[in-house]
């Protein structure tokens, strides 16, 4: 089950030059009864990108969950340099984003506002500008005034992505980020992607379609048998 | 197209529509005026005093013609909204939409006349009469009818949506008539639009159907001007109001 | 690096939610219509006779206020629920039960507070006494905020929790019923010319009450929920 | 190739809806619950005079049977257009008006009955003499499918929209009031010894205009709804 | 904006040889008075696949609504076999299975019996058999009794897809079927659509995603500038 594990000298350096990690440490997770994963581990340090993978209901949105603390593992848990993230989740979320299956914006607000929403709840980049960051994901002018709802899969997406840019977060947590996105919008999140991972940031990902991240150490996890 | 006139179907597109409605509602608005003049001073001055009620029966001539706007305007809202759904005529939702405004003023000013006419003759301004609670009521289908307007951002499906609330509610309209027969209240029962045999004096009749005919002009004019503005907004991006825009900033 | 302020966030929050129930100004007027629309169909189903009117006034005014509440209580986390906004919420770095008040306070903004302002006038439409207006109001401004918080810890609980059970109902239902009883005993009983502190201390130390746990209870019970 | 057949679809649809209901219970039982407190708020917050009790007793009863239905309402379309449902629904080779009619008769299954068989307990309770009980049930069974019709209106026209529940209130109270008022009159006439047939009458055509009409205007409103 | 339109003469054939076609006539649609796309043409016999393309925002799920009479187009009509589908709606939707960005499967009801419900609304296949159908569809078997909120997502849109199977529709209208899927998956749906295409019947779809689909005859339609 575990692909790649890393050793514990490699902890021993994360630690030592201060820069963040992450990892989790014999996941276990039963729903009714019933295992749907077991024993699992891995740690990422920074610049790293961690990609789950695994067959449809092999379990890559529930570990995503668990890593974001909103499901609790039935067995093992989730560390931030070292220290279990249910000891002190303030500080955990000020360095989290999670994009999840559902988008997490509200089809009632535009764009702006949206984005707006999202820096003042969590702690911003600091040059963050919602107009620019829309920009910068290529959704047209004209959609900037368009009530969200209005939007097409692929526009809302790209706004649900839009957060990334405006939140000063060094774990990205990103549950099939490429879904309905064209092959432009494909390119650009990987760039950003691989941006992030330069600047010394962390991303967790699953998706079921090949990914380029040129430059980046992509590490991989396999659920399920 | 065989079931419009020619004519009526050249008016619908929206830039006729425009041209038309500026002119008219500028002479509607000046009839009105005149109408007005003319009803305000025979109710007001020039007519006698009614021999039961004195000179609080003079507020009938603003009180009656209101009511009356105010079932005749959401029937009008009704029909051009239903006109506008069943053909999809810009022209006829927008005119719709244009009355409902005006016809919840006229139910409003209908309600307060009727309030401040009702404490000297019933001794309060309240009951919960059948006629006025079904004013009142009349009232909130205005107020449904906008705000359901408001509440949908794609104008075409708004346009569409408030029609079929117009026609449903026009059943409401028929209750408010009838409700003088059907309950046994304190509000008065027809006495002018009983058709055999007016039982009003002439005298009171003629500046009162002055007044209504200055109301009606007034519906006209505003509404006319409201749907202008409704249709120069949705046709923005059209050649016509380019041109129109146009050959205003040139001048 | 700039940091999370939790007044932003709180502020944010507030306006968020007051801006989708008001999207465009006219919506505003909505609640009031809506609390004017209920009160009148009392006196329609009863006979209007105004001394009757007056003595059902307050019971009349805080059903309309219950309803109020429990229309818009629904929808209170159902629609972050379902576009995974209540997920973030979760995932901001401020204490969540601070937020879930944010939100609670945009409830009672939306569905308490206008009916404290047209309280006056309904009751005037009931032919209420002046002497009961100030407990009618009094009893709204500490019964309705009640609502809001108690609610709040159902709607919480039954949010992702389908087949939960008959729980929410069971568990605010009963709830509410002590602030009803309470405060429409307080109008008739100031209409009447009798004192009325004790009703209106027990109703504010529920509100004490309610303010301090309910917070917390339905912070804990979103956590719960969205497992 | 076997064809589709409105029967099949017709029962499938009813009972599906029912089915929902019943692994939402606790949903089920909100209205219902609150049809019992708006009920009994009055007799516990009113001073319990047995005679005021009796006057008011049609009023409060039918008031209470409208707003429950405008609760239970909101969640008419609105789960079935979030999940996509609504669509199929539309794009079946079968009418849409029988296939709305299945839904709003699932929802009186779900709302409207069970105030029938709780209206004679709760006219006990408020001290309604046994003579207005038959005259009771017969003005809610025919006028509470009627505020299941007229309201699928008001939720058709307002399902994709935000602040759904005080809008949809403010479009279909007014449209109830008719119900109400000629109900709560027989009841209260029939109290006093008068004949209602003249009232029942009217409520047996106006459920027939609305049998008729309704779901045809909820079916065109689903369309324009989801255009 | 045409990029693939039938002449005159095979339209013809169609109606000879007594199998139906499907054509797009003259569409335009504006949203608040904006034209999303004008003068749109095309047409589908049967044996054939249209794949609808074109970027994020350009209007494929729009043109698919309008395909199902779902949404009114501005200007323009649908034709199916010659016909405005709006003058025999029922007929036409006896012909056609759609699945949209929203499965059309209730959260609350097991695959089962969503899949049941699905065949008693409409015009059900003779042999089809929900059980046989979600095995065809690769689900495990413990989810027959979960509900279909607890589903992963991948799971859900093979209930979802699980709908054309159940149906005898000539006509399937697809909106980025292969969403949440993984490769095996999307294999299937593959599978599914060339058999469909095989046995003579229709599809139209959307998709970000190259498909494989052999021995099909596929045409593009191409949205957006
Ligand atoms: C708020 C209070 C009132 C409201 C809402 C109200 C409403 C109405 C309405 C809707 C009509 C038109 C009925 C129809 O044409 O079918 C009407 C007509 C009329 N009202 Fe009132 N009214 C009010 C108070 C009064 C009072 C106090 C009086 C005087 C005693 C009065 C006298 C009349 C008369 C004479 C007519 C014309 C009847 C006819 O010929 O049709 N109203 N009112
Ligand atoms: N209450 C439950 N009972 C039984 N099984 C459950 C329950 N809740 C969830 N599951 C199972 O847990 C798994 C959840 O998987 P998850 O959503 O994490 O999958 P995933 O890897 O993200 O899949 P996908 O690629 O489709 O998104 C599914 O197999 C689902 O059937
Ligand atoms: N009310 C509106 N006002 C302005 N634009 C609108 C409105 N409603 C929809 N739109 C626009 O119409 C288009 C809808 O496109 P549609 O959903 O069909 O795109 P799509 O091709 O399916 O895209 P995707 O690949 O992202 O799914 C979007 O560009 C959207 O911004
Ligand atoms: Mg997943
Ligand atoms: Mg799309």
């Amino acid at each position: 089950m575990i692909m790649s594990d890393t050793p514990k000298p490699a902890e021993m350096n994360h630690s030592s030059n201060g820069s963040p990690w992450i990892e989790g440490v014999g996941l276990a997770l039963s729903r009714n009864d019933r295992y749907i994963f077991t024993d699992l581990n891995f740690s990422l340090a920074a610049g790293q990108i961690l990609q789950v993978e695994g067959h449809n209901g092999s379990g890559k949105t529930t570990m995503l969950r668990i890593l974001c603390g909103l499901t609790l593992p039935s067995e093992g848990e989730i560390r931030w340099c070292g220290e279990d993230i249910r000891k002190n989740l303030a500080e955990y979320y000020a360095q989290l984003a999670y994009v999840g299956h559902a988008p997490g914006i509200k089809g009632e607000l535009t764009p702006l506002e949206n984005l707006e929403l999202a820096r003042s709840m969590s702690r911003p980049r600091k040059e963050a500008d919602a107009e620019q960051v829309l920009e910068r994901l290529q959704l047209p002018a004209y959609c900037d005034d368009v009530l969200c709802h209005n939007l097409s899969a692929g526009q809302r997406r790209r706004v649900a992505l839009g957060r990334l840019l405006m939140l000063d977060a060094r774990l990205w947590v990103l549950d099939e980020p490429f879904t309905a996105l064209d092959p432009g919008g494909r390119k650009l999140v990987e760039e950003l992607l691989s941006g992030h991972a330069q600047e010394g940031g962390m991303a967790v990902l699953t998706t079921h379609h090949v990914v380029n991240l040129e430059g980046c150490i992509v590490r991989g996890l396999q659920l399920g048998t | 197209m065989s079931i419009i006139p020619n004519w009526l179907y050249q008016l619908s597109s929206p830039k006729n529509f425009y041209r038309f409605a500026g002119i008219a509602s500028n002479w509607c608005g000046w009839i009105a005026l005149f109408l007005l003049v003319v009803g305000l001073y025979y109710g007001l001055v020039n007519s006698p005093p009614d021999y039961q009620q004195g000179d609080s029966a003079r507020i009938m001539y603003i009180h009656v013609p209101a009511a009356w706007m105010s079932m005749f305007v959401y029937m009008v809202m009704a029909g051009s909204a239903a006109v506008g759904m069943i053909w999809r005529i810009k022209a006829s939702s927008a005119f719709a939409n244009a009355s409902a405004p005006v016809g919840a003023m006229f139910t409003a000013l209908a309600l307060a006349t009727g309030m401040l006419w009702g404490k000297p003759m019933w001794g309060t301004y309240w009951v919960w009469d059948a006629r006025l609670t079904s004013e009142l009521i009349l009232l909130f289908l205005y107020l449904g009818y906008m705000a359901l307007q408001s509440a949908i951002d794609d104008r075409d499906t708004a346009a569409r949506a408030t029609a079929i609330l117009a026609l449903v509610g026009m059943v409401n309209i028929t209750i408010i008539h009838y409700s003088v027969e059907w309950w046994n209240t304190l509000h008065q029962g027809a006495t002018v639009t009983k058709l055999d045999k007016p039982s009003i004096h002439l005298s009171m009749l003629i500046p009162l159907l002055v007044m209504a005919m200055a109301f009606k002009f007034y519906y006209l004019s505003n509404a006319l001007r409201r749907a202008r503005c409704e249709l120069l907004e949705r046709e923005r991006d059209k050649l016509w109001v380019r041109e129109l825009v146009g050959e205003n900033n040139s001048e | 690096m700039s940091e999370a302020s939790l007044g932003t966030a709180f502020i944010s929050l507030l306006r968020r939610d007051l801006m989708l129930a008001y999207r465009h100004r006219a919506q505003m007027l909505n609640p009031l219509l809506f609390f004017v629309i209920v009160v009148s169909l009392f006196p329609l189903g009863l006979d209007p006779d105004p001394d009757l009117l007056r003595t059902i006034a307050p019971g009349v005014i805080w059903v309309a206020a219950l309803l109020a509440a429990m229309l818009s209580l629904d929808s209170m986390f159902r629609s972050d629920f379902d576009d995974g906004s209540l997920e973030q919420l979760l995932l901001t770095p401020h204490p969540l039960p601070l937020l879930v008040l944010a939100k609670i306070v945009a409830h009672w903004l939306i569905s308490g507070l206008p009916l404290l302002v047209l309280a006056p006038v309904l009751g005037m439409l009931l032919n209420l006494g002046s002497e009961s207006l100030f407990p009618l109001l009094a009893t709204l401004a500490l019964g309705t905020p009640v609502l809001s918080l108690i609610g709040s810890i159902g709607v919480a609980l039954t949010v992702g929790l389908r087949g939960g059970g008959v729980l929410l109902s069971l568990l605010i239902l009963p709830l509410f019923i002590p602030v009803l009883i309470f405060a429409a005993n307080a109008v008739g009983n100031a209409g009447a010319g009798m004192d009325i502190t004790g009703q209106l201390a027990f109703l504010g130390s529920l509100l004490a009450l309610a303010f301090a746990l309910a917070p917390l209870a339905t912070a804990a019970a979103l956590r719960i929920s969205l497992n």
